[in-house]
């Protein structure tokens, strides 16, 4: 199990590093200057500037120094944001994106693994048609139609909910809303696929044949062997909504890291862009390995045989 | 339990000389695979109405662009920002084709008659003054496009890279593997932006950048299929006849993956469209005047609400293509899953 | 027997899964045993124990970890050349066991019986490709009308009887079927049997005939090979077996064999079997003797001597 | 100076209301404040919330007119005006008690142009400080800057070349002064958060966590030495970036002001609301044509390009926000001499007319022998500009048969870097005022310039922008009329480019919020005369 | 003798895609409290549909009772409402599947799915259903109980795992046991001591089993009584001794001729030819007939009623009408026939 487990983040460690210098190269390769005036400076200007940052080198010599920069622990200071260490940034940042992907994750999964559950018990009945078309209208509809829906009707036009901003609880619950739909959408297909699957198979009949109730046989059964594959999908989808969503942190007035790395794209923030790889791609190798660990959890048989799974 | 004794004439008795051979015979009309997951998806009354409003969608998409006399690219300003108007319809007061706005305050207005406008536009126009009824199949139109092209690439890469990967396996499968994981692990905008910054922007890039990035999740599918067909019995048996391992794959193991990767593509075909939508939404979409469902929501959500059937209207053609792929794929899953057989 | 020649030599093969890892399975574990030409060999034992892995490595499905299996004199596992590989499938087949997962559910039956005559190139004209199948599907009891239809179509035996036509296509010397009818509803499996059994006088083949079920095993096997974990136990002619099984598995498996037969059912008595009576000691030579003539049994030299002295002539 | 960037007054009369008890403000912003280190600031938000902290020599006043700040009166010139000795107020005090000396302002500039620094807008001095170029190039120390501190309290200034506005010039941010011992005491840290910063303004950032905040306050600063003008006690910040939304968080009352919305369906929604503040920017926006490009730099497809746009129906029916037509370079109501708007006796060049465009287009066509042209015309990714570009592509398409124009719509970035390496035929952009002279705008087109990017090359033009800013720079009224027929060159003659409008900005204010300001230069709007009143009667 | 189980003209049909799949067609059975019956018959001739049926464990969405009654105790299941049948499903009635491997929810602990049923019926506390579990795990012969309950499926052995289930079976002593194929899946040996044990347990309490096979050496081993099932019907029904030795219907002559004993040489297997009857479609008259050499004309017009053989011995073949040709039967039929006790052969 050490040997698995030391083999396994020795992947990581390796994923981590092809993808910190993929992005690195991909990104010098977008045209342009990270200055804010861009447009006001003059070629000598530039080049002074150019020379301060260490943007005049050649690529390969940048990335080297960022490389071990990293290593360190320094990730550059941004840009867009004079001055400021990326990694105070990226701890700022975090933190609403990773609060408003968790709501967002935990409330989308237990209502969408409900819809998903009911769906499948009531196959082919109008409940699970509704919440087929839940589902779909979950995953058909953008967010940022969600979004600007919930805030007008719900927050301008009922007066519910704040607006906008990030000052309180009372200030997530719209932007989890609409960040959840499609969490919903997909857990209730995922769900609803599984579950079917598993109310079919041999122990569930074996169950019902000792007399349990459907919910003794949805709960206590189906349920925990129905949601290794959701949890396969909502792994990725976790790091997704929790490294932020450009979306919801626009409109709802987020200081999320969504919306600030879409930014630092368009404004070529280098060292911004690279933290936020690097942090995209670190939650990403983590969560596949908390999501190999949770198989182990919920299916003992994986538990057992140490990994290896999917 | 036991019959009364009955009259029976004795002739029945004598023996009937049934032909043992026919009893091989198969009366059922031959049915291939298709023919009967079609049986099968004909059951499926979501899919079957899906499908239906999937041909008329696509046709729509081609024709729906000439049945108004206004090109989706014809600006006339004057007539900005008119709402829907159709005719026969607009004294029908609970439609919303009457050709009338309320304003945020409550109050209507009648902007066709303050204008001074003969025309009727169907599904209103936009801020430019162009007939969102064409605009929203051009735009119908370059979604399906983007979405099928990408699909087919996602296909053709993702269900290469996992049937090979699978069937060699070992070593080269992890390192594959590990490959799949990197390109999971970079974040897709960066290589997106970059490929529209880098070649032109349009929907070329559009495409190609889901190509680059969509395929990963065929890919580990269609492996995970090879390795489970890899110890079909029907495989070993090609093996055992000597079979070549691209006859292997291309003629065992591909066409018995189809269900699952066209059930893959029906996916990825909405994930398409959704990402156009959000590049428009960051404003890396389609160019001037071209228009996508997804530039069409995302220029009608700043007038989400002055002008709300900007939004509307796209919006429910977006979900009403969601809607139909997505229960399309789902009576494919049903219909094509070999669990699901007899 | 003995004169016949072997067409088969299989010496001391080994095959292990997950070598090396903690998951490490000798599914074979040195045997040694010959088939003869024209003969069928059955090969019993409790489900695990290696039989079908056995198969599998003998005709190049798994590379064998160790051992050799000589086909006429030819090393099976030895390098070849893409030519003489071919040639190699050609010779030797298989049925498989599973009646439904053993056809490719997307070709139809035609294809599915061709495909070794395409691969090998055994007919010059399409027309010759489908008089070959129509051939072979009547010689498995088909009719010529099923070659345009898909394997869904069929039951379970005919399934399996397109299986083997598949496998005759190439005019094979040698089959192995690996549980070709353990799948099959009783009343279908006498079908398989009987056309197995006919083939194998019409055509000269030889058989390895894996099966569970020691009743058809008997009634379609010259001699009779028992496998327990990985090893060889047993292997003497099929009548020898049953009248004087030597080893106490052999023992255990025929005392546990049911039979239609409610009187005899009522009196037998099971026997079980405990591995660890053999109480070997550590410098004792476990081998393959032969106790009579092709009567082999593995055993050390103590239990060879007590098998000796209880044989039944 | 500038008569018409006015004081929002929202029609209704002042003078009824009266002030109301809470003197605290909601502003919403559309981003975080990059950089508080006045010497290192670059972007207009910066200005604005340090023009609200901290003071420089002059500020402008709610009319525009400059106004003292730590100058205790106008700069005094030499002969041949390019030395000017300025006195200081000597009461005027840091918020950490340190008096505000003339040592703040050298050591502040000093830092300005100091290589080191790489200052972003070192470039404003360049070529206007005396030194101030040898310095940014390394060739001299930074201690020879044109500047210096005779006492305490007086400061000279050594110029390259004489600066006729030069009041206004140093009334800009980056130009303010900064404590040297606090600077460096703080080191890397000054200005990282709202502690780190000393303030000399009408206000203090009391909650500022640093570059990346998105929400920051201002209070009052009770020891401004004008602290008795001032009324707002607290002004509360928040960044929101989608115009929708900001429109949607005023509707609920969660802000006062909203940022610039320049969504005509947004502001469709306001026309006639007594919230809807609307004025004019000294911002235009044109046409770049590329001479790179042979049929391009033919001046009659240049002239038939320009005119063959209907400006108009772009300002009232497209942009729809209150922009005007623009048939010139240099704005309207931005400078005036004597009393008088530069535009006030220039004429309108390059104005639409579609058969005058077309007359041109034939003959630029036929000249250059071509029947059909395709041009590329490089806009900017944001949903507004990309309707206009839509706009201005149809109506070229429309009114110049044969022409086909290729939009491609780029981030700003991008934008920016297509410009510079000349990769576009056509090409959207907007240029706004540096300082309060035609000169900002003039100075654009010279052969030299760094910011042509369009291969436009005109000895005419050079020699009368170098006169202005050389042998003319003391003699005003020639000067002006240098710069506006230059302007007649460039674009009456030539159509190096094609304006297309000047832009207004709109933005919603509530209207218990009077006295808000808004400035052309430097900081985008002035908190020191808002005053909130009663409205509910 | 008791009944505990009546089966009364049972109908079921599954309605598919391709149409009504009429897989049970009018059953009727006893059963009788302590027996084994023994349900042997052709795959898809519908032994698991009636037992399912017994249980109320058709699938829910496509499957219909279209006729008959199942009584127990006096109450028709057919009627019953879910909440009743919970009460009698793993209490009065259980059920063992075929296959181990498969039958156990791999992500539960043993235990727990063995006092599952205990403390749903019996409402024992958890620790009191604990001991129980331990003590059937003893009983069904599985070393070191204590420690195995709370392991999992996957740690189990095949044969392990079957005796498991055949544990949760008979928590409650159920009064009737079903068995679908519970030894299929396993080698002979196991299945040897499954059966043993199964034995075993029903002289200790006393239930009455339904046993369901293919193989006849298993049925002879077990069975009290057979029942033999073709296209949705029972053919032939009577005790062990009467089917193995005096069978009646071709379909049960097949079977046991086509089953070699070691006996068996050189001779041909006798083999049903062709293919079972399509129950979309059932055919008209006798639905073996097309694979009976033995057929008659009336065979293919109408269906044949049971004839009486015995008191406990039924057959439905038109073979036993008083005017049907007397006919030879397979060889190995006739060495048995040979043997039967009381040499009642035919009428
Ligand atoms: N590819 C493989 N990888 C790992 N282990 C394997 C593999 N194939 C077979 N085994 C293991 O090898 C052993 C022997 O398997 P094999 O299939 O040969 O048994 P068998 O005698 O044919 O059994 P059965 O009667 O069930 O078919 C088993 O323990 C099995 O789990
Ligand atoms: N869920 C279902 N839907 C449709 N048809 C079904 C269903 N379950 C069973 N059938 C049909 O009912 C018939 C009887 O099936 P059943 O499972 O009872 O056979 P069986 O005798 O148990 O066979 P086996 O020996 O293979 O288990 C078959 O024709 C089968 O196809
Ligand atoms: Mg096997
Ligand atoms: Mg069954």
């Amino acid at each position: 199990m050490a040997k698995y487990i030391l083999q396994r983040i020795l992947y990581m460690i390796i994923t981590l590093f092809i993808v910190v210098s993929v992005s690195f190269f991909l990104m010098k390769l977008i045209p342009g200057t990270p200055f804010n005036n861009a447009e006001k400076l003059t070629h000598e200007q530039l080049a002074i500037m150019q020379t301060k940052y260490g943007l005049n080198d050649p690529v390969p010599v940048q990335y080297v120094r960022y490389l071990v920069n990293m290593v360190k622990g320094d990730l550059g200071v941004s840009f867009q944001f004079d001055n400021t260490p990326v990694t105070k940034l990226l701890a700022l940042r975090i933190g609403p994106s990773a609060t408003l992907g968790l709501e967002a994750m935990i409330f989308g999964t237990i209502i969408g693994i409900i819809l998903g559950v009911f769906a499948a018990l009531k196959q082919n009945t109008w409940v699970d048609y509704g919440s087929t078309l839940i589902a779909v209208i979950g995953k058909s509809i953008p967010n940022f139609v969600f979004a600007g829906l919930l805030q007008y009707y719900v927050a301008v036009k009922l007066g519910w909910f704040p607006v906008m901003f990030w000052q309180g609880p009372e200030y997530t619950v719209l932007p989890t809303i609409a960040l959840s739909m499609f969490v919903i959408a997909i857990a209730a297909r995922f769900m609803r696929t599984e579950m079917i699957d598993v109310l079919g198979s041999d122990y569930i009949t074996l169950a019902k044949a000792k007399g349990a109730s459907y919910f003794q046989i949805s709960v206590k059964h189906a349920l925990r062997n129905a949601l290794i594959p959701v949890i396969t999908v909502l792994g990725p989808l976790a790091v997704a909504l929790m490294t932020g969503s450009l979306v919801i942190e626009k409109i709802f007035g987020i200081p999320g890291l969504g919306e600030q790395f879409v930014k630092s794209i368009a404004v070529n923030d280098y060292p911004v862009i690279m933290g936020t790889s690097i942090l995209f791609a670190a939650a990403f190798v983590v969560i596949i390995l908390v999501v190999d660990i949770l198989y182990g959890i919920i299916d003992p048989r994986i538990r057992i045989s140490g990994g290896k799974s999917k | 339990m036991i019959n009364k004794e009955q009259n029976i004439s004795k002739d029945l008795f004598a023996p009937a000389h049934v032909d043992l051979s026919k009893s091989e015979k198969i009366s059922k009309p031959s049915l291939n695979f298709w023919q009967d997951s079609w049986l099968r998806v004909r059951k499926n009354k979501g899919a079957v109405v899906s499908l239906f409003i999937m041909v008329i969608l696509i046709i729509m998409a081609f024709v729906g662009p000439f049945l108004t006399p206004y090109a989706y690219d014809t600006q006339n300003v004057a007539h900005a920002n008119l709402p829907p108007r159709i005719q026969g319809l607009e004294h029908v007061s609970w439609l919303p084709f009457n050709g009338e706005l309320t304003r945020k305050d409550g109050t209507v207005i009648h902007p066709y008659e303050t204008g001074n406008v003969k025309e009727y536009y169907w599904f209103g126009t936009d801020g430019l003054g162009r007939d969102i009824f064409a605009r929203i199949w051009k735009g119908t139109q370059i979604s399906l496009l983007i979405a099928f092209v990408a699909a087919f690439m996602d296909m053709l890469i993702g269900v290469s890279y996992g049937a090979f990967s699978g069937y060699i396996g070992g070593r080269i499968d992890n390192i594959m593997q590990r490959i799949v994981e990197v390109i999971m692990g970079i974040p897709n905008l960066i290589v997106v932006v970059l490929m529209i910054l880098v070649l032109k922007p349009g929907i070329t890039p559009i495409i190609i950048a889901i190509s680059i990035t969509g395929w990963t999740s065929m890919a580990r599918v269609v492996r995970a299929q090879v390795l489970k067909l890899k110890n079909q019995e029907y495989v070993l048996a090609a093996k055992t006849l000597g079979a070549s391992d691209k006859s292997i794959i291309f003629k065992h193991m591909i066409p018995n993956m189809f269900g699952i990767i066209i059930i893959n593509t029906m996916f990825s075909i909405p994930n398409a469209i959704f990402f156009e939508a959000f590049l428009s939404f960051i404003g890396l979409g389609l160019q001037e005047p071209k228009a996508s469902l997804g530039t069409l929501i995302n220029d009608g959500f700043t007038s989400m609400i002055a002008f709300p059937y900007q939004m509307i209207i796209p919006a429910v053609m977006i979900s009403l293509i969601m809607i139909v792929f997505n229960l399309i794929a789902d009576g494919l899953r049903d219909a094509l899953d070999p669990k699901m057989r007899d | 027997m003995a004169q016949k020649d072997k067409l088969l030599e299989i010496k001391n093969l080994k095959q292990y899964f997950n070598v090396g890892r903690p998951n490490e399975v000798k599914a074979v574990d040195d045997v040694s045993f010959d088939i003869y030409k024209g003969e069928v060999l059955g090969l019993v034992g409790e489900s695990g124990c290696g039989k079908s892995t056995t198969g599998r490595t003998i005709i190049r499905l798994y590379n064998a970890t160790g051992g050799e299996v000589l086909y006429d004199g030819v090393n099976v596992h030895s390098k070849k050349s893409h030519k003489q590989l071919k040639e190699f499938n050609r010779k030797m087949q298989m049925i498989f066991q599973d009646p439904y997962a053993s056809l490719n559910p997307r070709l139809k039956v035609a294809d599915v019986i061709a495909e070794g005559i395409d691969i090998h190139g055994l007919a010059k004209s399409k027309k010759e490709r489908m008089e070959r199948v129509y051939e072979l599907l009547e010689t498995v009891g088909l009719n010529r009308e099923h070659a345009n239809r898909y394997p869904h179509e069929f039951s379970g035996g005919q399934r399996q009887r397109i299986g083997i036509a598949r496998a005759l296509a190439v005019q094979p010397e040698f089959i192995i079927a690996d549980e070709p009818i353990s799948a099959l509803d009783v009343s279908i499996q006498a079908q398989v049997v009987n056309l197995m059994k006919k083939l194998q006088k019409e055509k000269e083949l030889t058989y390895l005939f894996i099966a569970h079920d020691l009743s058809m095993v008997k009634y379609i096997s010259d001699r009779i090979g028992v496998m327990y974990f990985g090893k060889m136990v047993e292997l003497a002619p099929a009548d020898e077996l049953y009248k004087n099984p030597l080893h106490p598995y052999t023992q255990s498996l025929l005392s546990a064999i049911p039979l239609p037969d409610p009187i005899s059912e009522r009196t037998r008595k099971r026997k079980a079997y405990d591995p660890a009576s053999h109480n070997y000691d550590d410098n004792e030579q476990i081998k393959f003797r032969e106790v009579s003539s092709g009567h082999f049994v593995l055993c050390s030299e103590k239990e060879f001597n007590q098998y000796k002295a209880q044989y039944k002539h | 100076a500038c008569s018409s960037n006015k004081t929002q007054d929202n029609g209704t009369s002042t003078k009824t209301a009266e002030k109301a008890p809470d003197q605290v403000l909601n502003v919403l912003e559309t981003a975080e404040i990059p950089s508080m280190d006045s010497a290192l600031s670059q972007d207009v938000l910066s200005f604005t919330i340090l023009n609200a902290v901290n003071e420089g020599l002059y500020r402008l006043d709610p009319n525009q007119k400059i106004i003292n700040g730590v100058a205790a009166g106008a700069p005094v010139a030499n002969a041949d005006k390019t030395v000017y000795t300025i006195k200081l107020k000597k009461d005027i005090k840091w918020s950490n008690g340190d008096p505000v000396t003339a040592h703040d302002f050298v050591y502040a500039w000093q830092r300005v142009v100091d290589p080191n620094n790489a200052s972003p807008y070192a470039y404003y001095v360049d070529g206007t400080i005396k030194n101030a170029h040898e310095i940014m190039n390394k060739a001299k120390p930074v201690t020879d800057l044109g500047v210096k501190a005779i006492d305490d309290y007086t400061l000279e200034v050594d110029l390259a070349r004489p600066i006729p506005y030069f009041a206004t010039y140093i009334a800009f941010p980056v130009l303010y002064p900064q404590n040297q011992k606090y600077v460096e005491a703080q080191g890397k840290d000054y200005a990282k958060d709202a502690a780190h910063i000393l303030y000399n303004g009408p206000f203090k950032l009391t909650k500022w966590d640093g570059p990346q905040a998105t929400e920051w306050t201002l209070v009052k600063n009770d020891s401004y030495w004008n602290a008795k003008s001032v009324s707002l006690t607290q002004v509360n910040f928040n960044v929101s970036k989608d115009s929708q939304a900001s429109a949607n968080a005023f509707e609920a009352g969660q802000t006062d002001i909203t940022p610039k919305l320049a969504d005509p369906a947004i502001l469709s929604q306001y026309t006639g609301s007594k919230n809807l503040y609307t004025y004019q920017q000294p911002t235009i926006f044109w046409l770049k044509f590329n001479e790179k490009n042979a049929a391009l730099k033919n001046v009659n497809i240049r002239k038939a390009l320009a005119m063959s746009i209907d400006k108009n129906a772009l300002t009232k029916d497209v942009l729809a926000n209150g922009s005007i037509p623009a048939d010139y370079i240099v704005p309207k109501s931005f400078v005036n001499f004597n009393g008088k708007d530069f535009r006030a006796d220039t004429g309108t060049y390059l104005k639409t007319d579609k058969a005058k465009a077309l007359e041109y287009w034939k003959k630029g066509l036929a000249e250059i022998g071509q029947t059909k042209l395709t041009f590329s015309y490089v806009g900017q990714d944001t949903s507004s500009s990309k309707k206009t570009d839509a706009f201005i592509k149809d109506q070229l398409e429309k009114n110049l048969p044969g022409l086909t124009v290729n939009i491609e719509s780029v981030p700003f970035k991008i934008r920016l870097d297509r410009e510079d390496k000349q990769q576009y035929d056509i090409l959207m952009s907007g240029w706004g005022p540096d300082y309060q002279d035609p000169m900002t705008f003039m100075d654009l087109w010279t052969t030299d310039s760094q910011q042509n990017h369009m291969s436009y090359s005109n000895s005419k033009v050079d020699d009368m922008i170098k006169q202005a800013q050389t042998t003319l720079a003391t003699e005003p009224a020639k000067r002006w009329k240098v710069l506006q027929d230059a302007e007649k060159i460039v674009l009456d003659d030539d159509a190096a480019i094609a304006p297309m409008y000047q832009r207004s900005a709109n933005l919603l204010i509530n209207s218990k919020v009077k006295g808000y300001v808004t400035h052309a230069i430097g900081p985008d709007y002035s908190l020191q005369w808002i005053q909130i009143v009663n409205t509910k009667k | 003798m008791e009944k505990i189980l009546q089966i009364q003209d049972l109908n079921i049909s599954f309605h598919t895609f391709a149409g009504e799949v009429k897989a049970i067609r009018g059953v009727n059975f006893d059963l009788y409290k302590g027996e084994t019956l023994a349900i042997v018959g052709e795959s898809g001739s519908g032994k698991s549909v009636t037992t399912k049926s017994i249980m109320r464990l058709l699938p829910e969405g496509n499957s219909e009772i279209k006729k008959g009654e199942i009584l127990f105790d006096g109450k028709d299941l057919t009627k019953l409402k879910e909440k009743q049948m919970q009460k009698i499903r793993g209490h009065d009635i259980s059920m063992i599947f075929q296959d181990p491997m498969t039958s156990l929810n791999p992500t539960m602990k043993i235990g727990n799915q063995i006092m599952e049923p205990l403390i749903k019926h019996q409402n024992m506390r958890k620790s009191a259903a604990k001991e129980r579990a331990i003590d059937l795990l003893k009983l069904v012969g599985i070393p070191k109980p204590e420690i195995r309950v709370d392991q999992y499926p996957h740690q189990f052995s095949g044969g392990m795992r079957q005796r498991v289930v055949i544990a949760i079976a008979l928590a409650c002593n159920p009064k009737v046991l079903i068995a679908d194929e519970p030894t299929t899946a396993l080698d002979v040996t196991i299945q040897a001591q499954i059966i043993e044990l199964m034995k075993d347990l029903q002289k200790k309490i006393d239930t009455s089993i339904i046993f369901i096979t293919h193989d006849l050496g298993v049925v002879a081993n077990v069975a009290d009584r057979v029942a033999v099932m073709y296209g949705g019907k029972i053919v032939e029904i009577g005790t062990a001794d009467e089917i193995f030795y005096n069978p009646q219907h071709p379909y049960t002559w097949g079977l046991i001729s086509s089953m070699p004993d070691l006996e068996t040489n050189d001779e041909e297997l006798f083999s049903i030819p062709g293919t079972p009857p399509d129950l979309l479609d059932p055919p008209k008259g006798d639905a073996f007939a097309p694979r009976n050499p033995y057929a008659m004309k009336i065979d293919l017009e109408q269906e044949p009623p049971f004839f009486k053989v015995s008191d406990t011995h039924y057959a439905a073949t038109w073979l036993l009408h008083p005017d049907a040709p007397k006919v030879e039967p397979p060889e190995a039929v006739k060495r048995r026939q040979a043997q039967f006790p009381d040499m009642k052969v035919g009428k």
